[in-house]
């Protein structure tokens, strides 16, 4: 069953001189419990495409369209404010880069979780905080009860985002966006959230979207890759592949300049060049002026994305 | 050879002070706690841990941007530690320091030339025409042609601006460069052309660098030798094919053991250990019960342990 | 990327252009400025001589457009000539609030701690004494006059420049480029001259022009009471209290002054909001 | 917590008396006493005895000790222009028609200043945002008296509809009332809309709305409830300083209020009647400012509990 379905998806922010395109035609197809890193670098579109998808962008300024953009069997689209919040939370739901600024400061960790449980469920307070103590510890908080009780400021990132993983899971969502949720924190406390992320997913049976820069964060944690540049999709494939044999030549580059593969001070293999400025992108294909096997196809036209295989897909004239 | 800078029992303690005028309660808050360290010439330093583990800390006291509470630094075997403003002001010259955030490393307001010839300007070295020539041939040295001379930084790329910021560090010439994270608010597409920036200028330029960072991936590829922070002490101290492969200490453990892995192939199960854990599993060289020492174990390897 | 290098004061001045109120009220303003420049020119008369007595009260016509005052004077030459007084009494008090506010800010911003509590302290004693008793008190003490007035304004009105001033250079004193020059070696007055002023040249354009109808409003306000500019210099809160007397029978002598007073006062403010707007995003470091 | 409204109680008392040893200071260099007048002619030497029987000859800071202590009993002495009552007494004569007036402003133009701001917040960009913006801006920039004047020639002179002046007759309140509320509409509009636009802009109102709480339950919850932290502070500060009665309110409309007996002072010169004017507006000031201080540690958290260990 597909879960969330994006076809031709562009997103645009009107700007003083001209529209920003930060999104440009992308389609992604998500199963139910099946586990997606969307790989990319500021101003790729990873997070943008995300937050289209639960329709979280101030409108206007930006403008969404799309041919399809469908979660869960609803069309997100075309879905009045009521519909919205009943999409948000329980078929989708989603965890931040920065736990430090995603709660409200003024109320306390267990008032938020509580409103969330209520806000989708016919629950009493008092059940509810008994259900919310309980998805703390289900997310490794040693004591509930006392973090129920604490203030945002009060907590570590680490804490935090714990928390805001157990806010996101309180209505069973069937499918958990997660932007870049390690971003802000220290790398063992980054080790331990993946896990918790990994583990939740297979035990109740999620999908997961893990949006992330970090090629190691989807080496560890899903089975598909989707790799953005510059607003679009360049390829796609199962993670292995994509470790093993990336096709696309941006995601090879990307993959030859990974620093710490080899023992040893060394210089690496870098990528010329700056990513696109979304205000002012290159003709054709987005990667083409980085790119060592470009030509003048590329610089004149986009290619299509195309599939290769059953289980791999990528944009570029030299696959075709 | 006397090392390019030494760091001798470094201590910072900070007064935290909470809100309200008269009777705020201040408490100690102990940032950094008998630090030393030895940067040894044409050598690249890295200095990692997580945050608040007192690694800027240490590289903003080594600058002198931050005022020690202890110990002392010394710069080509210079003690820098008590000097005043103008006697600072010439071994100012020979350190510089490179930050995470390029963009608010840059003064919006100036031309990229003069953010470059700003040092030359400070110090008072040559005309205005001839700090103008020299930043604009750093700017190339860096990777960046004249033209962008009379740009401004809300103009280029983050990679260009870090760029930017290296042109200035290094326009006098320094023997040691912190550079605070200096990558780590980088495009992964454009880090390693960072890095192979600072390693090539280190070559060139006979540079002593002590790199700050929380990324062990990028200080495998760049540093000779690595030490690892744990609340505000030394905890493990060796080369970096060492500490990659032989970590004694479970802190440096926890962290190596943290590095996501670089193929899914290699996804393994970890367990994680807590501050408490950590603590308690400080290795004991003999057995006996003792407090923790920084010792040396091995030539050019120092652990944190208990005799 | 444009091929011309643009300094960030260029995309401040664009986004202004686009603020049609900031556009409208900044060239009105520019109007009332050049007015009272040129007022010897547009006038007919001097404005204290009494060349109409017999057509004293005479309502709004051809010859006198905005009618004849009470001692029979033009009342067109006497508005004109109370922009002068307005304009430059609300110039003169915004730039003095400039000289004291300027330094203690950045000197609060930058230095912290100590310094910063002082001039948070001396700040919170203009917030509880209410400035226009205080104001009046001050110019009855000292007989009132041109000078005591400006004086009086700049003294109330250097509190809002210091405190844009201060946010701003604390803003820009936690940046890196700020620690990278003290690396260097450079002396907190460089680091203060060279980096924290131009970077604080927004709010510092800011306080300068919403101060001045700050000036304008308290000169107003003082010659309204009788305590402000003496007569027989055309002031329009002066006039004010004067029209008041009459406004039943000759609504002139109340509606043109009031009308000059509020359109000035407006048109300044709207032009420092749009300044402020446009000048913020850019210098907020994005 | 109580650390910090005991610092703050300390900087607020520093501040009244740095006042008040100004004000005094500033009262006692005034050139002559109060009968060196012409028209009350004393001689020297009994002048030197009235001087010596209030104590004017004693050194200045003993006299101040003197007058703050009296201050502190309520004693702030006898008016020149009354002298049949003290101060206290004219205050409390004078103060119920400002603090009507101008309380019933504040409390009719507050809620309406907010009202017109949330409006504005929430359709930013359109004509509401726009209109409620026009009306803050005229609200603040335009002097009072203007405002007064407006209102006497429209309702009174024109459309004769309500009375210009009359203490006595409840209609004769109703224009310095809309006077009196029209500084704290146009404050509020303001206040709230940026305070409001603030907190819509926080990236913790993204994560209510995927939670998929209701945009109602975001606004009135979570976004009212942030934007009130800085709201309420201006509040008390705004009450006191429209209820001490405006100068120009009540020269306008001929109200025997405070603002009148500020002017009558100043021009008589009763220099213990302005003093304690003065003094007593500032306390209320200092109080004012106070007690937003503690309603705002108890609002927010961050103060209330402290920050983390």
């Amino acid at each position: 069953m597909t879960l969330l379905d994006i076809e031709n998806l562009t997103v645009s922010f009107p700007q003083h001189d001209g529209v920003v395109q930060a999104v440009r035609g992308v389609s992604l197809r998500v199963a139910a419990g099946e586990s997606v890193g969307i790989v990319g670098e500021s101003g790729s579109g990873k997070s943008v495409t995300c937050m289209a998808a639960l329709r979280l962008l101030r409108e206007p300024p930006s403008r969404i369209a799309a041919d399809r953009l469908e979660l869960g069997g609803i069309d997100v689209l075309r879905a009045g404010r009521a519909h919205l919040t009943a999409v948000r939370g329980r078929v989708a739901a989603m965890v931040f880069q920065d736990p430090m600024t995603a709660f409200d400061p003024v109320f306390s960790i267990g008032h938020q979780i509580v409103e969330t449980i209520r806000a989708h469920r016919d629950l009493s307070k008092s059940a509810a905080t008994v259900e919310a103590a309980a998805l703390l510890a289900r997310v490794e908080i040693k004591h509930p009860d006392a973090i129920l009780n604490s203030y945002p400021h009060q907590l570590s990132g680490g804490m935090l985002q714990r928390a805001m993983i157990a806010m996101a899971l309180s209505s069973r969502p069937q499918i958990l966006f997660a932007d870049e949720p390690t971003t802000a924190l220290d790398v063992t406390i980054q080790a331990q959230i993946l896990h918790l992320i990994k583990q939740l997913q297979a035990e109740l049976g999620m999908a997961l979207i893990m949006v992330t820069h970090d090629l190691g964060v989807v080496a560890e944690t899903v089975d598909r890759v989707v790799v953005m540049y510059g607003g679009r999709v360049m390829e796609t494939a199962p993670v292995q592949d994509i470790f093993d044999a990336p096709l696309h030549p941006y995601t090879q580059a990307l993959m030859a300049s990974m620093p710490g593969r080899t023992p040893g001070k060394q210089r690496l293999v870098e990528i010329a060049g700056a990513s696109p400025n979304p205000a002012n992108p290159p003709t054709g294909c987005p990667f083409h002026p980085r790119c060592a096997v470009a030509d003048a196809h590329c610089a004149a036209e986009a290619p299509a994305f195309r599939a290769l295989s059953d289980t791999r897909a990528a944009a570029c004239w030299r696959l075709a | 050879m006397t090392p390019a800078l030494e760091l001798k029992n470094l201590s910072k303690t900070y007064q935290l002070r909470q809100s309200g005028g008269f009777f705020a309660r201040s408490t100690d808050h102990l940032a950094v706690n008998n630090v030393s360290l030895t940067l040894p010439r044409n050598q690249i330093l890295g200095l990692v841990g997580e945050s608040g583990s007192g690694k800027t800390t240490t590289g903003m006291m080594a600058m002198r941007l931050v005022e020690p509470s202890a110990g002392q630094i010394l710069v080509g075997g210079t003690d820098i530690t008590a000097l005043g403003h103008a006697a600072l002001k010439p071994y100012r010259r020979k350190m510089q320091v490179v930050f995470q955030d390029s963009y608010s490393a840059l003064d919006p307001m100036m031309t990229l030339a003069q953010i470059v010839a700003e040092p030359l300007h400070i110090h008072g070295l040559g005309t205005g025409a001839e700090q103008t020539e020299q930043a604009l041939d750093m700017l190339v040295k860096t990777g960046l042609d004249h033209s962008y001379g009379n740009r401004y930084p809300h103009e280029l790329s983050g990679g260009q601006r870090q760029r930017v910021a290296i042109a200035r560090a290094l326009i006098l010439h320094p023997t040691v460069l912190v550079a605070d994270e200096p990558t780590s608010a980088l495009d992964v597409s454009v880090k390693a052309q960072i890095i192979n920036l600072l390693l090539d200028l280190q070559a060139e330029m006979g540079l002593s660098i002590l790199f700050i960072s929380h990324d062990l991936s990028v200080v495998r590829s760049l540093t000779d030798k690595v030490a690892v922070m744990f609340q505000g002490r030394i905890v493990e101290e060796a080369t970096t094919e060492t500490i990659f492969t032989d970590a004694r200490h479970p802190y440096t453990r926890s962290l190596l053991d943290a590095i996501p892995v670089l193929n899914p192939r290699d996804r393994r199960a970890r367990t994680f250990l807590t501050r408490a854990q950590i603590e308690a599993a400080t290795p004991r060289l003999s057995g006996q019960d003792g407090r923790p020492e920084l010792l040396d174990i091995a030539p050019g390897h120092r652990l944190e342990a208990i005799r | 990327m444009s091929d011309t290098p643009r300094s960030p004061l260029y995309f401040a001045w664009r986004r202004f252009a686009d603020n049609k109120a900031a556009l409208v009220a900044g060239a009105i303003l520019l109007l009332i400025i050049l007015m009272a420049i040129f007022a010897p020119l547009i006038a007919k008369t001097g404005y204290a001589d009494q060349k109409f007595l017999t057509q004293a009260y005479a309502f709004p016509q051809a010859e006198f457009w905005f009618g004849v005052d009470d001692l029979g004077r033009d009342f067109f030459t006497r508005i004109v000539y109370g922009a002068r007084v307005s304009l430059t009494i609300g110039f003169t008090a915004a730039a003095f609030s400039l000289v004291i506010g300027i330094p203690l800010g950045a000197i609060a911003g930058y230095y912290g701690g100590r310094a910063d509590w002082c001039v948070m302290r001396l700040i919170e004693l203009f917030s509880v004494v209410p400035p226009l008793l205080a104001a009046m008190l001050l110019g009855a003490l000292t007989n009132g006059g041109f000078l005591t007035i400006v004086l009086i304004a700049a003294l109330f009105g250097w509190v809002q420049v210091c405190l844009l001033v201060r946010a701003q250079v604390k803003a820009i004193a936690q940046k890196e480029f700020v620690r990278a020059a003290q690396a260097l070696g450079a002396t907190p007055g460089y680091i203060i001259r060279r980096h924290l002023i131009p970077n604080a040249i927004s709010p510092i354009i800011v306080g300068f022009v919403l101060a001045i109808p700050l000036a304008m409003m308290l000169e107003a306000s003082l010659s309204f009471l009788g305590i402000g500019v003496p007569p027989p210099t055309p002031s329009w809160g002066q006039m004010i209290n004067v029209g008041m007397n009459f406004m039943y029978f000759y609504w002139h002598l109340a509606v043109f002054p009031t009308a000059a007073l509020a359109i000035t006062v407006l048109a300044t403010t709207l032009f420092g909001d749009g300044l402020r707007d446009a000048l913020d995003p850019t210098l907020k470091g994005r | 917590m109580i650390r910090y409204i005991l610092g703050r109680l300390a900087s607020i008392l520093l501040t009244f008396t740095v006042v008040s040893v100004i004000v005094f200071l500033m009262m006692h260099a005034v050139p002559g006493g109060p009968f060196d007048g012409n028209d009350m002619p004393v001689n020297d030497a009994v002048k030197a005895k009235l001087n010596a029987s209030l104590g004017l000859d004693q050194p200045l800071y003993v006299q101040y000790f003197k007058y703050m202590w009296g201050v502190l009993h309520f004693d702030f002495g006898i008016p020149f222009q009354s002298p049949g009552e003290t101060v206290l007494d004219l205050l409390a004569r004078a103060w119920p028609p400002s603090l009507i007036l101008g309380g019933a402003g504040v409390l009719i133009g507050a809620p309406l200043g907010i009202l017109l701001g949330m409006a504005a917040a929430l359709r930013r960009n359109t004509w509401i945002d726009y209109l409620a913006s026009a009306f803050a801006t005229l609200g603040l920039t335009i002097p009072v008296f203007v405002i007064s004047m407006a209102l006497i020639m429209v309702f009174a002179v024109w459309l004769n509809w309500l009375p210009a002046s009359g203490w006595g007759k409840p209609n004769a309140w109703v224009l310095p009332i809309i006077a009196y509320a029209a500084i704290p509409m146009a404050t509020y509009a303001r206040y709230t809309r940026s305070a409001m636009l603030d907190v819509l802009n926080k990236p913790f109102v993204t994560v209510l709305r995927a939670k998929g709480l209701s945009e109602r339950r975001i606004i009135f919850q979570h976004v009212l409830r942030n934007a009130a932290l800085p709201m309420v502070t201006v509040f008390l500060p705004m009450f006191i300083g429209t209820a001490t009665g405006s100068i120009f309110v009540e020269a306008m409309f001929r109200v025997p209020g405070l603002g009148a007996y500020f002017v009558s002072s100043i021009e008589l010169r009763d220099y213990s009647l302005e003093m304690a004017l003065i003094l007593m507006i500032t306390m209320m000031f200092c109080l004012a400012y106070l007690i937003s201080d503690i309603i705002y540690a108890l609002l927010n958290p961050r103060i209330r509990f402290g920050e983390r260990k």
